[in-house]
């Protein structure tokens, strides 16, 4: 189990780990850093968590979502540490028979680890940096 | 009175206000981990508008700010996540 | 335009050709030749297309979602010919500054290019072939 | 009568059945899309099912089988599509 990463995502690779040849489709899903956010200029962030918690709490989203689509088959990578503007801090990817499920799986888990895994980032850009969510 | 030794683990916003990111605190026995935020923002301004903490994890897992700690346990206090 | 090959698809230079740097994500479906289909066992399956048709008609699926999604990229590859078993038959690529609209592209685009673009293919297995949708 | 030069193309099942992908048609002025289909019909035992063409194309555009062919145009019946 380790859904946490300090170097730059292979997402093929991920595919290629879940991918059965009963599945018919597979949805990859990648965050990106992007150039803004809330109308301010992003240049990097730096990502945060509290790991071992943070494992079991992908996990425990994968468990849950695993159940909700049994046919799923499904791989979750998180990026930790200082990244770019266009580098990508997380992969999901599910496969399926059906694209249906891949694409329920998929959504469900990024809305979800969005949601309660204990990971920050820390915003920076030409005006500064700082916490995103944290009220000053 | 016994006394619980608990390990306080502070990341993010948090590790930056307080300037460290793990301490050994020695606390009577009853004492709730809301008691524990408490102590925090008493010591630290810039915590004065969040009276609860953002969430509560005891043991690497979510838990009730009202839970009692025991002896042993690693409390953490996670600010807004951000992940994804 | 070309939305159709007779190659493999190569999957992450679509990534790269639709990503901007005020992307936030991307979502890749890959549809994938599987082994089975209605309960029959499949090992290949030909692709056949009306071409120039196939081309302006998934132009104009790109158009329709593009429009109802305008913050996304799309980027739409079709294979054809003979693919066996987990070859990728398309690929679609949706970015954009929020995973919304990229998660709702991408399952858009799929869902109208199965409905009307004029593809066809032929499953073959252990007990023969035929072409899909047609019923003899 | 005015005659109207018509290019039939065959796709997928329909060039299985038929053996040809392509087709040059004379056909009388007036004549619909619908009236091909009939023919081929006429032709071909495994099409007897299909009343209608499953679908209709001129030139590259879906079209009504009711629409009146043109000199010129590229006609094709459109067997149930199965891309992706």
């Amino acid at each position: 189990m380790t859904h946490l990463t300090d170097s730059p995502i292979d997402a093929r690779a991920l595919v290629a780990q879940v991918m059965r040849r009963s599945d018919g489709a597979y949805v990859l899903f990648e965050g990106v850093i992007r150039n803004h956010h809330d109308g301010r200029a992003v240049e990097s962030i730096f990502y945060d968590a509290y790991r071992p918690m943070a494992e079991k709490e992908i996990a425990r989203i994968i468990d849950d979502v695993a159940r909700e689509f049994p046919h799923a088959a499904i791989a979750v990578v998180h990026r930790l540490g200082l990244l770019h503007v266009g580098d990508s801090s997380i992969a999901i990817v599910c496969s399926s028979p059906h694209r249906g499920e891949s694409f329920g799986a998929c959504r469900a888990l990024i809305d979800r680890i969005k949601q309660t895994v204990p990971i920050w980032k820390k915003e920076k850009g030409p005006d500064g940096e700082e916490w995103v969510g944290w009220q000053k | 009175m016994r006394r619980v030794k608990v390990r306080l683990l502070c990341f993010a916003v948090l590790r930056d206000i307080t300037g460290r990111a793990e301490t050994e605190l020695e606390l009577a026995d009853g004492t709730r981990a809301r008691d524990v935020w408490q102590s925090l923002r008493a010591q630290h301004g810039q915590l004065a508008a969040y009276e609860l903490p953002p969430m509560t994890a005891i043991n690497e897992s979510y838990a009730s700010p009202d839970q009692l700690l025991r002896d042993g346990d690693e409390l953490a206090f996670i600010p807004p996540v951000a992940g994804g």
